[in-house]
């Protein structure tokens, strides 16, 4: 299954790499309007990339009565990637779209580094959105911390997935000036330097929970993909590498299901979590 | 929305043009748009694509002017005839070309889009500005053009003459700025880092109408008010 | 001012190259003696590589007979790198080395990745340290959580400087197996991948304390370098890349020196936090 | 501790030998240590060098055997002649060349550094193991070598003879062990993955008297006990 990340696809601008989805996954919607921050917001890194674009959205109110119908029309399914600064405005969220047949899954943005963090941990705030809606709650995770702990926590609370990962925090700075491009110095890490990362957070968690996991971080191929998946991801999140393909989804599909044959896994479901099966193997 | 169209294109020249590169490419599927449009280049080797106006639109060809000023647009003009260039476009809003005592407004590498404006709008005058007279060899590329170098402005000659016409113009910000308050209603192009091009990172945020909008989406042709 | 990594380079199989540094860091000691983690215990990734070594060292009492003596002869400053399973063990080894004249200052690893972790916090282990020793202590903190805020803590709790980053948790696949070649799977990300997060980390740091800060993480060339000073490093550690290049020492220092003078810069000293500066300039 | 010499080397020349590709450098500044000594080699465009036995050296050469297994060895085996390559070495302990009644056992791309060896030893007998017709190709290298072909193993002609010569092994682990048990006191070199070959990683961490130790620091050639 494959999935744009949060952020990094816009359906309206893009509808035909949206449908090309098997589930289009919104930018991160917060209670009120958000203009982000001020430019710059984006730079490229060696092996990646910095944004500060800081939630930029247009509400809930105006999502509610202008985007969703408009999403609702694109025929693929519909994640709302939720975002608060409290637990009480995720869960209002929540219980707002929960009305919304046409959304399918809630994502929880509990780990955006642009902006600043609610005060209640993550597992508090899924409890409280969990009471909130009975549609599938996916915990947004970024791999700082014990994550383990983390998705058990989250687990506990009542999400039925995870995604992993968010951006970590990096900097880049300007060849000449030496200033870092982005007007908030500091900005999320995206793209290729976050592979092993993100296999690292989907390896751990997959041995911590039960939980499907959508596995997203620096995929720009077919063998990405595959490697999310043997890590234990059920369902795989393109981020940076739409920005600079916007037909990635296809080329990643291809990719993907000519790996899979090479390795012999009939399907993609078969290829999950492969990784831990051999390694448990090989220990025996 | 118009389709997204990609495609991997044959380099076929890269010509020297005073400090500046003319990237000649095949242009397989992709149209050349309007005047203003922009394409997103993949340099080799680097992760994001660069946003390019286009500058000529020969037959069978797309031509962008290209200044080497860091990583990106190095690659670019590296290239050499025999490579591939993956190219999205055309994207964005480009210049209007209804318009009747046309009067075209350079500076320095904001020449780029200015040729295939010219020849759209048919050969109108030009006023163009450069740091140098090397700089100034890019002039050749638009017809009918007036050439300034620094320490004077374009905005000099400009200043007498730019209520008389509709001006379109494409170069620095504070050129830009200074344009847009000798020629209210003038087309101006802008530029912001772009990481995608077509509306899905954000950004490329300038602030418009007293809030932030994605340039690539809105523009980067905008009207001044 | 230029260093190694802790664990990546042992002086006695190299000691010309630990002559070419400003100062010499030892692998982490702890109080016992420790094998390490079972082979594979390395592999490289796309962009960096992975480790699970898992602080193989021959434990205090070794390392202060046999080790220390040596090291004291090579005629570079010692940093002496402490690890440990809590604060107590942590505190008994700064004891230890506080009486050797030849240990300069003593590296508190707070954060390796391979091994459980101290039940107390980088604070309290920091406090135990400050008050068995009067050496110089340096707090080593990975690039996890709320740096900021970690950084102040450690500061208040008595820390002399601070060495950042440590690696991050990545993983990496066979390209044909599909299993992780470390043994344990997960290991520290290293390299390359690391240099924007090492930045970062370098940035929030020296905004939140007065800290002297060893920068470290992805270092392959004097640019590097350059940036690591300029977003708030007084010094430089080379992890890595002394595994590909055993020289890179002599070549990052010539590297550095060319770009200071690009960039006007007339010493090192001079570099350390432009970035900040140049920013603030820009804001007002 | 000798000098750790690092070095950027022309290549020369690269030949197929069967499935594996003979590698030659020109030899700069670097000596070529003794037989079983490997060098670090950094494929272009990775992170991390790679270990190399010594295989020939040819006055003014080094030349290397390398079997394809992976992305640094298939980037070595791109090179063309004209590349440089990034050399370190000669690392480790090498085989002790005193010994009487010599015989060569390889298996594999173990049979790496057996063709050097050989000279040093005035061409002792060998017997090599190989997968296929188009591997054992590579026997050509050492002179008066007996080829068995899998399903034989070459444990098998070494088992009665083993206990008359001083063996010198290379190859798989389970041959490697199979050896020791034929032929106790028998010189093996040994493999595991390397990240800098000079003892500052940790990272090659083999068993040894019932602890793990650097094998690129103790090794890589080991005797039997
Ligand atoms: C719509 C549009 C059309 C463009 N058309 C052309 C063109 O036809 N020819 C051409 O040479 N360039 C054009 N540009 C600018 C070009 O895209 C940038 O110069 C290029 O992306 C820089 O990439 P780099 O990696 O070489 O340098 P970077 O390292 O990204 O930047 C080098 C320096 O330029 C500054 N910079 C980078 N991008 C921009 C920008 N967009 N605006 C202002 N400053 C910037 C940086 O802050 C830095 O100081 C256009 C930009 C836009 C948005
Ligand atoms: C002292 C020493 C001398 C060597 N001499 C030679 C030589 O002369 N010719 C030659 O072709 N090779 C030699 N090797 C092995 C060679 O270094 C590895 O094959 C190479 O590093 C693999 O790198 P890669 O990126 O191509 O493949 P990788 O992706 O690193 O590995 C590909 C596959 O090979 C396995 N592998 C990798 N390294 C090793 C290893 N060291 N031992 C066992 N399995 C491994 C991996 O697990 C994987 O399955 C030597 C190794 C050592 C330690
Ligand atoms: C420009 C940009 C904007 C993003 N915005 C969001 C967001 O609004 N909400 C969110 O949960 N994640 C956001 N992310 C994070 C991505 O969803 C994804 O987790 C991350 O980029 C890692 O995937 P990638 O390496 O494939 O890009 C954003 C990432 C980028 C690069
Ligand atoms: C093989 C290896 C072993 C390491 N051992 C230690 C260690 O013992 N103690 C420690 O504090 N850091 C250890 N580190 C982390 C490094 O000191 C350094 O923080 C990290 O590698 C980032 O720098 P680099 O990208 O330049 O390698 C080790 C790193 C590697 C790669
Ligand atoms: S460049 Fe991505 S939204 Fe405009
Ligand atoms: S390979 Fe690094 S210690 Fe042996």
């Amino acid at each position: 299954m494959l999935l744009n990340a949060s952020g990094c696809l816009d359906a309206s601008t893009a509808p035909d790499v949206a449908r090309s989805l098997d589930a289009f996954v919104t930018k991160t919607v917060t209670p009120l309007p958000r203009e982000g921050n001020p430019p710059v917001r984006i730079a490229e890194t060696e092996v990646g990339m910095v944004n500060s674009i800081g939630l930029a959205n247009p509400g809930l109110e105006a999502f509610l009565a202008d985007h969703v119908p408009r999403l609702a029309e694109l025929g693929v399914p519909l994640w709302v990637s939720v975002g608060g600064f409290s637990a009480d405005e995720y869960a209002a969220s929540c219980a707002a779209l929960d009305a919304r047949a046409a959304v399918t899954t809630l994502e929880l943005n509990l780990s955006c580094p642009n902006v600043d963090e609610a005060p209640e941990s993550a597992a508090q705030i899924v409890a409280a959105c969990r009471a909130a809606t009975t549609k599938p709650l996916y915990a947004k995770l970024a791999a700082t911390g014990d994550l383990a702990e983390l998705a058990r926590a989250v687990a506990d609370a009542g999400a039925d997935g995870l995604s992993l990962v968010n951006t970590l925090r990096g900097l880049t700075l300007d060849e000449r000036s030496l200033r870092p491009p982005l007007a908030r110095g500091v900005g999320g890490l995206s793209g290729p330097a976050l592979k092993p990362v993100s296999l690292a957070a989907v390896w751990v968690c997959r041995r911590a929970t039960a939980l499907p996991i959508v596995g997203m971080g620096g995929v720009a191929s077919g063998r990405d993909a595959l490697e999310l998946l043997a890590v234990g991801a059920h369902a795989v999140a393109l981020g940076t590498v739409l920005f600079a393909d916007p037909h990635a989804p296809a080329r990643v599909r291809a990719e993907l299901a000519a790996e899979l044959s090479a390795h012999g896994f009939a399907a993609p479901a078969d290829a999950v979590g492969a990784a831990h099966d051999r390694v448990l193997a090989a220990s025996v | 929305m118009p389709e997204l169209r990609r495609e991997r294109l044959r380099v076929l020249a890269v010509e020297q043009v005073g400090p500046y590169s003319l990237l000649r490419v095949s242009r397989g599927m992709l149209t050349p748009g309007r005047p203003g449009q922009f394409f997103m280049l993949s340099p080799p080797g680097r992760l994001l694509p660069r946003p390019m106006s286009l500058c000529l639109a020969p037959p069978g060809e797309l031509a962008f002017l290209i200044d080497a000023v860091g990583p990106g647009t190095r690659a670019l003009c590296a290239l050499a005839p025999g490579n591939t260039l993956d190219v999205l476009g055309p994207l964005g809003n480009g210049f209007r070309v209804d318009v009747r005592r046309p009067l075209l407004v350079g500076g320095g590498i904001g020449v780029a889009p200015l040729p295939y404006l010219a020849e759209a709008l048919g050969r109108p005058p030009a006023l163009l500005g450069f740091r140098s007279e090397h700089h100034a060899q890019a002039a050749a590329l638009v017809p009918n053009a007036e050439v300034v170098l620094e320490p004077t402005y374009v905005t000099e000659p400009l200043a007498p003459v730019a209520r008389r016409h509709d001006v379109l113009a494409c170069g620095p910000e504070p050129m830009l700025a200074a344009v847009r308050e000798l020629a209210p209603g003038a087309q101006l192009a802008w530029e912001a880092p772009m990481a995608c091009g077509y509306g899905a990172c954000y950004g490329c945020a300038v602030e418009l109408d007293g809030s932030w909008k994605r340039l690539c989406v809105e523009g980067p042709v905008l009207v001044a008010a």
